[in-house]
């Protein structure tokens, strides 16, 4: 049947509930509602408002409390209703989320999900397009997972539900209408395991939730010019799969990464510098970084400027030094332009 | 001791009923029970503010029919709300500051504020239209209730410079949950501040009622907890607002700390256009408020007294139009933003990162436009 | 609505003064003005929290002099706080919940956790040393008041699973002014989760004083805010501390939902061994509070009728030298953490990555040994 | 005369405060007290209480407030108390700090400062060792800054107060105590340029703040072992100075970047994926990253196998192919070990 993304998440949601009466679903609007983004749609009146519930407007409570139910056994699945909504339940994310089975020494392990609609492309205003995998990938204790399509939205939501850990599940809201033909539930695959999406032999293209269709697009265009891509989906960013990374890179010898987060110091910097540490003497170029505008997230009307598209992924990809000729943007030791 | 605290929980409890001048049919209120006094603005006042709010609704009705147009991206009305949209902003002058959110465009557009500068955030052409600075009202706040800490550090800093300026901060129902609130009203009563922190409970949060918001008595009872002053009021009475409003700001003025304002009022339309309200209200509820509309209870009264005739609503009415039509008008030409202008204002001065970032920008800027030209 | 108002406004408003049972003479004290009733807690009773309050001193001296020969990394002493400490403790049960600070040492010890899992945080051995879960104790807490969210998640799960469990939750005064205080008495207050709220006003947030710290009549105020029914209490009055906690403990128990309670009562030794208290005080306000000494009034109270001789005295003056002597053994054996248990808990499961990381160590400390053995 | 970091960090708030009455310094225990560190001692008392206060204990107020003090044309400085302390803050730093004179047009900018004493290898109880630098550096809009000596201290301190834009000054706790023999208002360095430590020839070493100290002592015994390395120290990590890292790398051929923070999409992860993409052609041998474990900040007693040491520098230094044989560390396609 097809499925969107949105429709997969939901049926995530209820067959887990369904499936353990541990889990509990709370949130902002997430009750009658059903959510902004209607994710939790129809749960409360499935289930009852003990299981899908709304709570008050704070985002620090709503983390903590998961933390305080997960003492007594349940498994607690809270929406942040954006991105950077998320930030006032940072303390409790980074100071007790990420070290509570640290802290006590393995006895109080968080079976507890995260949900946050992240990153951009839907025309939001301020504030409602941040990409923020990576203040959590940089955390450790967090398990970092975002998926690009509405078989893995529904796979990695009920393996995330299952995790003993907690885990920061990345909604790319810009994918929540993105339709597949599945049958669901459908066959779910562990954490740590990226997914070829598309074979290619002369470049990896590295890549992972919201960006993912632009690097498939950009890979059909690039065979066009006769670039065989292959894309790489990460799906997981922690636990990070590097043997499917690394073996793509040292068979096809080049490599470029897509993330639509702001370059520096993000996952993007992570796995060029991964697979340029892991892949050195495969590498015929250096390692090509396709990242978000080193600027706060513009007004809507800059959005597509901004977002890193498929001309600039395929500019990255002609710099590859095809010709043996060494590329020369950074040939000036300074900054160019 | 005992003496102290309990003068003090007088000085600072609201009025266990909302403070209500006129009432749903224009008649005036017997004042009972209210913790202070609060006497009926002037029949000018009250005409200026009737006035303010027919052109403020229409603004709104406009900005709402822009959105269905396409126009704007997104448009959360206050329609309902008027009187504390316009009766709060004129009790302050230009000199004071306010710090709206995003629901707030009726009280920008009656500050003064031009109203395209207003809409630019919604229309998605820039993430602020106006000038913060020149015009003291910071750009309209999304992320919730972190605006009024914004407010306390700006009021605690004209009072540093020795003015008696005061900062107005506008707040929803359901935003008074989190963290910052507590944190604003207790940085504003430890230094001092005078900001006056207006809760517009317009009784939900998106889809979540009062009711799973707080189990307060009222939200104004949150006053008393940081020492600060606190009254309701009913936010659909313009007079009750001006009212409380002026003893606020009196109040904030003479040094005496900030004031918390809870307003009772109704969000008439959804949150936003995006919003389908029918999933979590009666229509019976939202009839039932439309009853006991601002504009009409002014109305009533002014024209009770013979403040007000049928010219100077024509009259009003047509300058209401006219507002909506320059609007309307400004708004349909196309805008256009120039995209190198994303690195301008990152920081004062470009950082190489910037500049490699713009480099390359310019770069596919330039071969698209030969692209196009060859 | 006014009557509703009113009726819970002097349902929720704590007594204008301290609740205060037995005086720092150890005379009773006479109940005037206080919201509700609070009967003397039974002889029997008082003799308890007496033997566990000098037990508890003694402990806590025990630490503080560890810290002074470098066995504790740090100390947060909370002498003079025993009151509280011990006495709220006393007044739950091993199957609810206690949410502690890094000064609540004390009270875990009270509670029963072995000492030495109780100093583990803090000889720098492991960030907890007990068993949270089997212990119903969460892990001391650093991030201020973070953990009150978590008494209130923990309390309406107990609320879920039908059991009448409580939690108790401890916090500085200093620490109310943190957002997490403002969300935390709000989901309990939403959520009825039967949490008892203790904040220990120590009258000190390190340097920091209450009066710069709030504006409020007394925090106790805070409570009313959030539909919270709220006292303040002597907190160095062993008695009224178990009395209303009693109280606190059964509106919790009998499903009225959460109860916040503050307790003035004052830190006698530095913030930690690394503060110096004579920076920010003076030491003729602390000679005025080791007047009200908690202990002294409760043996006072207790020998006046005859509940207490010296047999009893030396007895428990013996049993906490006996407790000092295996704490002080006990630590005095030098402890080692395996260094690959680095890698144990950061997930259920190793993630590659950190199985990297972790062959990485292993092979450092390898070629450590192989070097120290050649 | 000898001065520590403390002292000179005090000496530049003093001269600070001096120069420009619209400085102020607020936060926890920064009045009578003088911060826990002492970093603000007898600024009160010189400057009075309406210069330099105690707030009430709450970091998003702080920060908040701060931003409404610079609408008032105030310059503010503020301390938070210890790294993980920040996070209350975050969403104001994140969502406020960074993004005012985007999302103002240039119209309001934020001239203020946000003292964070950070890292560890303080015997500190959890929470108080944080490396939080990667979550500023990510976000676009803040300067992020961190000195390794008192002259730097000084320095910075001083460029980031007069800076008409947000810096996260990040204070290495563990060098507060760190002496130099320095004459006070010292030369100052404006931001973005980075300082060569110490000369080398074969392989350069980038770092910064707290990590510099065991950068110099691991160059110093690499030259026992025959390596000479030069040491960069960043100083300032937003802005970056592409041009003496280049500069080096270029020349030397290797490089080992250390950080102590956990490596995973940190500052460390940027610094390796910028020389690796261009330097490529002037690399022997892949870059090494030096990083924290990828746990969270562990007891006390553990502090020292956790911290990347002079042993672990030196290890990375071992494995940059000096025979031209490759390192195998990464040789399997997944994980070691
Ligand atoms: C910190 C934060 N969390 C969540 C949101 C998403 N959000 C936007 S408006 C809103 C409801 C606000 O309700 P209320 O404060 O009552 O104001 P109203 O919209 O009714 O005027 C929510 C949850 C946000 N903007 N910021
Ligand atoms: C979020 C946070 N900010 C700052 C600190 C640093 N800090 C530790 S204890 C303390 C004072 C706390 O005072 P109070 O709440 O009164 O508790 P007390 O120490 O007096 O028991 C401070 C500021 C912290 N631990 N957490
Ligand atoms: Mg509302
Ligand atoms: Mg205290």
């Amino acid at each position: 049947m097809t499925v969107t993304m949105g429709g997969a998440l939901n049926a995530a949601l209820r067959d887990a509930l369904a499936a353990d009466d541990n889990v509990l679903v709370f949130g902002e609007d997430v009750g009658t509602l059903g959510g902004v983004f209607r994710i939790t749609d129809g749960l409360t009146s499935e289930f009852g408002e003990q299981r899908c519930f709304d709570t008050p407007l704070a985002e620090s409570g709503i983390v903590g409390f998961a933390i305080g139910l997960c003492l007594t056994g349940f498994r607690p699945v809270v929406e942040m209703q954006f991105d950077a909504f998320a930030y006032p339940a940072f303390e409790q994310i980074t100071s007790h989320v990420a070290k509570m089975r640290n802290r006590t020494s393995g006895r109080v392990g968080l079976p507890l999900v995260i949900r946050i609609p992240y990153a951009g492309g839907i025309g939001g205003v301020e504030h409602h397009c941040d990409s923020s995998e990576g203040y959590y990938a940089h955390t450790p204790g967090l398990k970092v997972v975002t998926p690009s399509d509405a078989a893995d939205a529904y796979s990695l939501l009920r393996e995330a539900i299952d995790d003993p850990d907690p885990v920061i599940f990345l909604e790319p809201k810009a994918l929540y209408w993105s339709k597949q033909e599945i049958e669901l539930p459908c066959t779910r695959a562990p954490f740590g395991t990226a997914k070829v999406r598309r074979d290619g032999d002369d470049v990896t293209l590295v890549t992972y939730g919201a960006s993912v269709p632009t690097a498939l697009k950009a890979a059909e265009a690039a065979a066009d010019e006769g670039w065989s891509v292959e894309v790489i989906d990460l799906r997981t960013i922690v636990p990070f799969d590097d043997e499917t990374v690394v073996r793509s890179v040292r068979r096809t010898g080049r490599c470029v990464v897509l993330a639509e987060a702001q370059g520096f110091a993000g996952v993007g910097a992570e796995i060029a510098a991964r697979v340029s540490e892991r892949c050195f003497h495969s590498l015929a170029a250096p390692v090509g970084r396709v990242s978000g505008l080193p600027t706060p997230y513009p007004a809507p009307m800059l959005e597509k400027t901004y977002l890193p598209g498929v001309e600039r992924v395929l500019d990255a990809i002609a710099r590859l030094q095809w010709d043996d000729q060494p590329d020369l943007t950074y040939a000036e030791v300074g900054a160019r332009g | 001791m005992e003496t102290t605290a309990q003068a003090m929980t007088a000085a600072l409890l609201p009025s266990p009923n909302p403070v209500q001048l006129i009432d749903p049919t224009g008649a005036e209120v017997e004042q009972a029970g209210t913790r202070r006094d609060y006497p009926m603005p002037s029949a000018a006042r009250l005409r200026e503010i009737w006035h303010a709010m027919v052109l403020g609704r229409r603004f709104d009705a406009q900005a709402t029919a822009l959105t269905k147009q396409g126009r704007l991206a997104v448009y959360p009305s206050s329609r309902g709300q008027e009187a504390c949209q316009v009766g709060a902003i004129l009790s302050i002058t230009a000199d004071d500051w306010f710090f709206p959110t995003y629901r707030d465009s009726m009280a920008l557009a009656s500050r003064g504020i031009d109203p395209i500068e207003v809409l630019s955030l919604l229309r998605g052409d820039s993430h602020c239209g106006y000038d913060p600075i020149a015009t003291h009202t910071a750009a309209q706040c999304t992320p919730l209730s972190t605006q009024l800490i914004h407010a306390a550090g700006a009021a605690y800093g004209e009072k540093r410079r020795g003015t008696d300026h005061v900062a107005l901060a506008f707040i929803g129902d359901g935003a008074t949950s989190e963290g910052d609130f507590h944190e604003a009203l207790n940085f504003a009563a430890v230094f001092e501040a005078p900001v006056i922190f207006f809760v517009q409970n317009n009784k939900y949060a998106i889809s979540v009622p009062l009711s799973k918001q707080t189990r307060a008595p009222s939200l104004a009872y949150k006053g008393i907890g940081y020492g600060v002053a606190a009254e309701q009021v009913d936010g659909n009475d313009p007079a009750a607002v001006l009212a409380v409003m002026d003893h606020a700001v009196e109040h904030c003025r003479s040094g005496k700390g900030p004031f918390l304002i809870e307003a009772h009022t109704y969000r008439l339309e959804s949150h936003t256009n995006a919003d389908d309200a029918t999933r979590y209200r009666s229509s019976d509820e939202v009839t039932a408020w439309l009853e006991r509309d601002p504009i009409a209870r002014v109305e009533a009264w002014l024209r009770g007294r013979g403040e007000l005739n049928d010219d100077v609503v024509a009259a009003t009415r047509a300058a209401a139009e006219a507002l909506a039509a320059e609007v309307r008008e400004r708004m349909n030409t196309d805008v256009t933003v120039d995209p190198m202008s994303l690195f301008d204002n990152v920081f004062a001065q470009r950082t190489p990162q910037l500049d490699e970032a713009r480099a390359m920008v310019a770069a596919e800027l330039a071969a698209d436009s030969q692209e196009v030209s060859s």
